[in-house]
């Protein structure tokens, strides 16, 4: 159930979208110094859909930060499809999204979606264009004039991913983008979610807290572990093709066995261990 | 940030950025020797009579009469007010004056307080009260303060409560008042209405009325919001009652010195800068002292250290 | 307030307000004397002498009630009656004008004539009647000078943003007088300056007066008795002001004014050569005088267009009654009401007037 | 502010009608029981002057009133544009360096306390009794310190997120400034213009008490109340506040239109 | 498996903790009515664990408010052991607790958990030993006197909690008090509040967004749905006794089948028309 080679086969002579090496990262702060994370490995093959899970503070965002060049690890080598992170964030090989949308307040939905195009001086017939392809494939065809304020957070989600989908990135980095939502969006997106990056073939490395999301998306599932954040598991997800999952898996067996997997290898220290997670 | 919001920082937290807080200080006095150097080089460089574009000064006189060199104003301060026998050093004298009007800024400062507070009050009980008052509370900072000395003086005149008579020092703590009750009146009434919704329903759950949710609520959360006001207050007042001074010509004040020595300027230039010295250490003063309440009520603050 | 004779035992003095048109300094020596050497006391009057500060209108105050007498400009009160005002002058303290146009020696201009089309120096306030009766005379319409208001001091001259400043005898001038010419490195003079002087136009008026309440004299016996015993003792302070200039200048430096000793000094000798001597007595009112102040002002016009008075003001707002009793009174007791024998001294004036 | 249905602690906000009418008819009540006081006699008519009285002289000097009000308007909008520009600059700056920062806050805290009298003397000999220039100035320092110090906050509420997202968009530092810092900033900095608007009026009216060219609104209050015309006086007050009224009401809808969407 | 009757047996001559009778909610707003709830009857037992379920918008947070007091229905009544909704506030029949933990940050643990009984007027000494007594039902024995802002926010909700405990409530209100905790604290959290409601004896009127959790701790979950809200349906958990439910519930197949269960209820209507819920 264990494994560390990517689930979608993958020749070695295809870079890896992401691969990190023996990172450590440690925070200098007043109160002294903070290892958010030691020793990680972790490879993700193009296409594949890795999501990140483990207790608050684990260092999963961390993680993602250091994958899209947000921060640099202490130590260790993070490389994306071959380059350094640093070189692939200058190339934007990749689209990220966050918990909160973060979409400029100020620009409707179109032009919100058409900044990172903007950004990079694209023609703006072609960056219209772009707009209407995304808008379209994120369902969204008749809000392109609205404000954020005028959608829902789950409309406001649509419009992050869009905007992440900008530039065509390969690999799409994901922190609790569906946090935020309810249950019955949060299935919905996460349906979306697949179908978006069945289209466009994109990697996904998603950071999520819920074990059902997790199983429902991924090929394989990491789970990380805190005080310093580690990878204590990597789950494959024994559930087909990602791009072939629909609802029913969620009332499936395999499914409710996979979500046992993943609550094992979490636990894998007993329970009550777990009020450890909320002292600081 | 204000050397006063940086003198509001509760202690726990000055200790610990020790180092930071030297820096700060660092940068300030340096900021002030820059603007030193630049007096001097734009006195030593500038045309005597001003940069002028198309018949408009832009640039100031550079003549000892416009501009008194620093060393000018600081030696100034230390010789005699006149030569009159015994005559007390300036800054004694700045400093006695700065005294008296801050006593009466602080009475002006309380009583601006204690109205600021009790209009935020009704403000906030009632919202038809907040409708109909905060636009005149807005509109009564554009009327001139010295159109209504001499009425404020003329009425406290006929005011004789007891043995309590009407001295002309509360006229001008009253006209200080008038500057001082407007940014106490809206911070207030922001900061009571700021409690979220969820603690308001608390409260409502527990069935306690209107004065209770004030009390064991609103002013505690009002706190953060009325600190600064209180500040801006305190500052205010210091403003409003060196104005009254000039206006009023109520004498021992700072106010009473900026015109006796403006009236003085064109024999000795440096003495007028004297008194605007004093001002502003006076303001700076009366702002600080607020911090000291701020780390009075320092356990209402700590939602604001958190942000 | 009551009356000195019928108040109490002989002890309880009445108590009297007396408000001054700006802060204390010499033009106000008298007064301030008279408190120091106890003369109030003597006449069975305990005087409150409130300094006034940009705002306070002197005859409003009194008009209002806030005080018992005030001390204040003649054409300034007579536009204030105009308005609704109650007061009547008691007594004409200064005899003549103090006002003067201060121009630079090269400037051209030498008389009020020459004003035209120059930037012009007022303090406003009501100061700037003088100035428009002046020019009326001479045929010069308001609006052909550029009036400045003019600040504290005298540096809108000493900078050339004017070119004739507004100055009193008594403080203005002496300030230009203690300025260092930063071209010779000395102290201007006289020599640098052309001085016209209002006196010797026919826009003089009179200025330093002391104005009670009408009706109060009108109604209050105790009032009037009290306005004669104040008048009394007002005229024996300007009396030792005159004989005791340095000491007077001393009370009123000890009274608050920020002024040096030597500054001082100069204002309480020019303002005893506006007092006297007094051919009539101090403080008696020269109705050709006082006509002539009425006449200037109804003639003057400002360069809105707006007047300062637009008829002859009332019998009410002059009497001679009660200078008359303590003038009398006075020289009954032997104090010289007309110093004839006075003489100025020479006042030395050092830098920065301090 | 608390929803609608937070009722429980609060009675019912004011409908659009009342919300206008409610500040009007305390007005209309105020002026009125003011007359009916000055017709009284209880209270001196001739300092307190009636609102009718007011108001006749309000008519008869409407064009001497309306000129001094575009002298001292000018002034207050030149002082307010200047400070206004000036308070950005110095934020942009302390907001680019620390040490910058440092520096200016002593000057800022200093002009922060600054009374208006107390400077206006020295800035007329430092610019010329006969020229606006030092009132404009005196309405620009006024000005400078709430767009600063608001101007100065919104530079910072930049959210880490949005700082975030552009940075993995590789923007240069001129882009950030432009499309998320600037952006965020705008609705602080004219929250701060707001706040700024009367003080300029003020400070432009009371600097004309401390002398310069005639004919602005200051001059002629203190000039009319010197010469006992109370009416008058208040009648070029209540010019003062309406002039007041305006620079806050046009700076009010700039601020709204701002900040529509933050 | 659905049923309108509490599942705890309740003879007819005991008050049930809750009682709504023919209640709808409407509404207005600046845009026009809403009507929020319609037709809604539910009758909760002494002693019953109630979840409310639903996606965003169908009311549940209404018909709770309405059970607190917080609002009037627009008809139907709403009694709480038989008195009216408003005595039962006035007589602080109720505890009530909310996604914020919504603590007074100027006020200690302990300050915050006494706020109720001092405002009630309860003497010193009485009210000390209450606190001592709920600080170490929640398990906050040591932090007494710690401020709001240094503890976590599982910690912060256990607070929420006692506070909500203070007087010794036979019915407790939560609006989704766990939704802001991350997935291992949420758990505890669960696993916690079955213990306390165990202890205290309490009814408990729980509004989520999670079917696990409506699962793992209800007696019965009612079902709603929106445009406008009314109950869809209510599911008995037939998973024995709260008070005896552990950790390992969650790996059980009967657990997974009463998720199932919820599910189904909540999409009466097909997956697809999940995507109207986010519009507005
Ligand atoms: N900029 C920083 N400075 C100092 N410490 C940091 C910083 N960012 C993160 N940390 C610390 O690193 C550790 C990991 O944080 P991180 O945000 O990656 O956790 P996480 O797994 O994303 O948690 P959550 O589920 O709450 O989002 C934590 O202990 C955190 O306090
Ligand atoms: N005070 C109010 N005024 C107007 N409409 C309201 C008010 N409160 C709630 N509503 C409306 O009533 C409906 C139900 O809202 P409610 O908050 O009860 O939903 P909910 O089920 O709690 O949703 P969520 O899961 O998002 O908390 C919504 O359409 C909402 O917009
Ligand atoms: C603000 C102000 N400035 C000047 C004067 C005019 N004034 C009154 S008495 C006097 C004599 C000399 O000091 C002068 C010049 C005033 N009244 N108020
Ligand atoms: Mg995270
Ligand atoms: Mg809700």
């Amino acid at each position: 159930m264990t494994s560390t080679t990517p689930a979608t086969s993958a020749t070695s002579t295809v870079a890896p979208a992401v691969s990190v090496t023996a990172v450590d990262k440690v925070f200098s702060t007043k109160a002294g110094e903070v290892t958010a994370l030691t020793g990680i490995d972790l490879a993700v093959a193009p296409g594949e859909f890795v999501s990140l899970i483990g207790p608050s503070g684990c260092g999963k965002s961390t993680l993602l930060r250091l994958i899209a060049d947000l921060d640099a690890p202490s130590t260790g080598t993070v490389e994306v499809f071959g380059t350094s992170a640093h070189r692939a964030r200058l190339d934007q090989k990749y689209g990220i999204a966050f918990q909160q949308a973060g979409l400029l307040p100020w620009r409707t939905v179109a032009g919100n979606i058409a900044l990172p195009l903007e950004l990079a001086g694209a023609p703006s017939a072609e960056r219209a264009a772009r707009v209407d392809e995304l808008v379209a494939l994120v369902g969204l065809g008749d809000f392109a004039d609205r404000f954020p304020d005028q959608l829902s957070g789950g409309m406001q989600q649509r419009v992050a991913i869009a905007r992440a989908l900008a530039k065509k990135p390969a690999l799409l980095l994901m922190d609790e983008p569906f946090g935020a939502l309810d249950e019955m969006t949060r299935e919905y997106m996460q349906t979306e979610l697949l179908r978006i990056a069945a289209d466009t073939g994109a990697a996904v490395v998603f950071v999520t807290h819920s074990i059902p999301e997790a199983v429902y998306l991924s090929d394989r599932v990491v789970v990380m572990s805190p005080r310093p954040g580690r990878i204590a598991d990597i789950v494959t997800m024994n559930l087909g093709r990602t791009a072939d999952r629909a609802d029913d898996l969620r009332e499936d067996g395999a499914f409710f066995e996979m979500i046992t997997a993943v609550r094992e290898a979490l636990h894998g220290t007993p329970v009550s261990g777990a009020r450890g997670v909320e002292t600081r | 940030m204000t050397e006063a919001a940086i003198a509001l920082v509760p202690p726990r937290r000055r200790a610990r950025d020790r180092g930071a807080r030297l820096r700060v200080w660092g940068w300030g006095l340096a900021g002030l020797f820059a603007l030193g150097i630049l007096w001097e080089a734009y006195k030593a460089l500038g045309p005597a009579d001003g940069v002028v574009v198309a018949g408009i000064r832009v640039l100031p006189r550079t003549s000892d009469l416009a501009m008194p060199h620093l060393w000018e104003m600081a030696g100034r301060m230390l010789e005699p007010v006149t030569r009159a026998e015994g005559a007390n050093p300036l800054w004694l004298e700045i400093v006695l004056a700065a005294s008296l009007t801050l006593g009466i800024a602080a009475a002006g400062w309380v009583v601006g307080v204690v109205v600021g507070v009790a209009l935020a009050v009704v403000m906030q009980r009632w919202r038809i009260a907040e409708s109909a008052l905060l636009p005149w509370i807005v509109l009564s900072q554009t009327v001139p303060l010295i159109a209504f000395a001499p009425l404020v003086r003329s009425w406290g005149s006929r005011i004789e409560i007891g043995a309590l008579e009407w001295q002309d020092w509360m006229s001008v703590a009253v006209i200080a008042s008038y500057l001082a009750f407007f940014p106490v009146a809206v911070g207030a009434l922001r900061g009571l209405q700021a409690p979220d919704r969820i603690h308001l329903e608390l409260m409502h759950t527990y069935s306690v009325g209107w004065w209770q949710t004030l009390t064991r609520l609103r002013f505690p959360a009002a706190v953060p919001y009325l600190l600064p006001a209180l500040r801006l207050a305190a500052a205010n007042a210091v403003v409003g009652a060196v104005v009254a001074e000039v206006s009023t010509g109520l004498q021992g004040g700072i106010g009473r010195l900026v015109i006796q020595y403006a009236g003085q300027a064109s024999g000795d230039p440096a003495k007028a800068w004297a008194p605007i010295a004093g001002a502003v250490a006076l303001g700076l003063i009366a702002a600080g002292s607020v911090a000291l309440l701020g780390i009075i009520l320092r356990t209402y603050r700590r939602s604001e250290e958190q942000a | 307030s009551g009356s000195p004779g019928e108040a109490g035992g002989d002890d309880e003095l009445t108590p009297v307000s007396l408000q001054l048109q700006w802060l204390p300094q010499g033009q106000f020596a008298g007064y301030f004397a008279a408190a120091e050497q106890g003369y109030f006391e003597e006449a069975g009057l305990d005087v409150e002498i409130i300094p006034s500060g940009g705002d306070i209108v002197p005859q409003d105050a009194l008009s209002n009630g806030d005080v018992d007498y005030a001390i204040a400009w003649v054409p300034k009160v007579l536009g204030s009656i105009e308005a609704g005002a109650n007061v009547t002058n008691i007594a004409q303290i200064f005899q003549r004008s103090g006002t003067l146009q201060v121009a630079w020696a090269d400037s051209g201009i030498e008389s009020v004539a020459d004003f035209e089309g120059k930037k012009i120096g007022s303090w406003g306030f009501g100061n700037e009647w003088e100035i428009f009766a002046a020019m009326a005379e001479e045929g010069l319409d308001s609006t052909s000078v550029e009036i400045i208001t003019q600040d504290f001091n005298m540096n809108a001259f000493l900078s050339g943003d004017i070119d004739a400043a507004q100055a009193m005898t008594y403080n203005e001038f002496a300030q230009v007088l203690e300025t260092t010419n930063p071209d010779t490195g000395e102290l201007y003079t006289e020599e640098d300056l052309n001085v016209i002087s209002y006196e010797e136009t026919v826009g003089a008026m009179l200025q330093d007066a002391i104005w009670a309440d009408t009706e109060r004299l009108e109604s209050d016996e105790a009032y009037q008795e009290t306005t004669v015993a104040f008048l009394k003792a007002v005229i024996k302070g300007w009396v030792y002001a005159a004989e005791n200039p340095e000491e007077a200048s001393q009370i009123t430096i000890d009274a608050g004014s920020g002024w040096g000793p030597s500054h001082e000094l100069w204002m309480v000798n020019e303002t005893n050569k506006l007092i006297w001597p007094a051919p009539n007595g101090i403080g008696f009112i020269d109705e050709t005088a006082y006509q002539n102040t009425v006449d200037a002002a109804l003639s003057a016009t400002n360069e809105t267009g707006a007047r300062l008075i637009t008829e002859e003001p009332p019998a009410s707002a002059w009497t001679n009654e009660y200078i008359e009793q303590a003038l009398a009174e006075l020289e009954e007791e032997g104090v010289d009401i007309y110093g004839e024998s006075f003489a100025p001294i020479d006042v030395e004036l050092l830098e920065g007037g301090n | 502010m608390t929803a609608a249905t937070a009722a429980p602690m609060r009675d019912a906000p004011p409908n659009a009608a009342q919300r206008v009418l409610a500040p009007v008819v305390l007005g209309v009540v105020v002026i009125g029981v003011w007359q009916l006081l000055a017709g009284s006699g209880l209270v001196e008519a001739y300092l307190l002057p009636s609102p009718a009285a007011i108001g006749e002289q309000i008519v008869e000097f409407a064009p001497t009133m309306l000129s001094a009000a575009g002298i001292t308007g000018l002034n207050a909008l030149l002082g307010l544009v200047l400070g206004s520009l000036l308070g950005v600059l110095a934020a942009l700056a302390a907001s680019s360096a620390r040490p910058v920062d440092g520096m200016l806050a002593p000057v800022v805290a200093a002009l922060a306390v600054i009374p208006i009298v107390a400077l206006a003397p020295v800035l007329n000999t430092m610019f010329g009794a006969d020229s606006q220039v030092g009132r404009q100035l005196i309405a620009g320092l006024a000005a400078f310190v709430p767009v600063f110090i608001t101007t100065a906050r919104g530079l910072r509420q930049t959210q880490p997120v949005h700082r975030d997202l552009l940075r993995t968009y590789a923007a240069s530092r001129w882009q950030i400034m432009r499309t998320i810092t600037l952006r965020t900033a705008a609705p602080y900095t004219f929250t701060g213009i707001r706040l700024a608007s009367s003080l300029a009026v003020i400070s432009a009216l009371v600097a004309e008490y401390f002398g310069g060219p005639r004919g602005g609104l200051g001059g002629l209050i203190s000039t009319s109340a010197a010469s006992s015309a109370y009416p008058r006086a208040w009648a070029y007050v209540v010019a003062a506040i309406l002039l007041g009224l305006a620079f806050y009401l046009v700076t009010l809808a700039l601020e709204t239109a701002v900040s529509r969407r933050r």
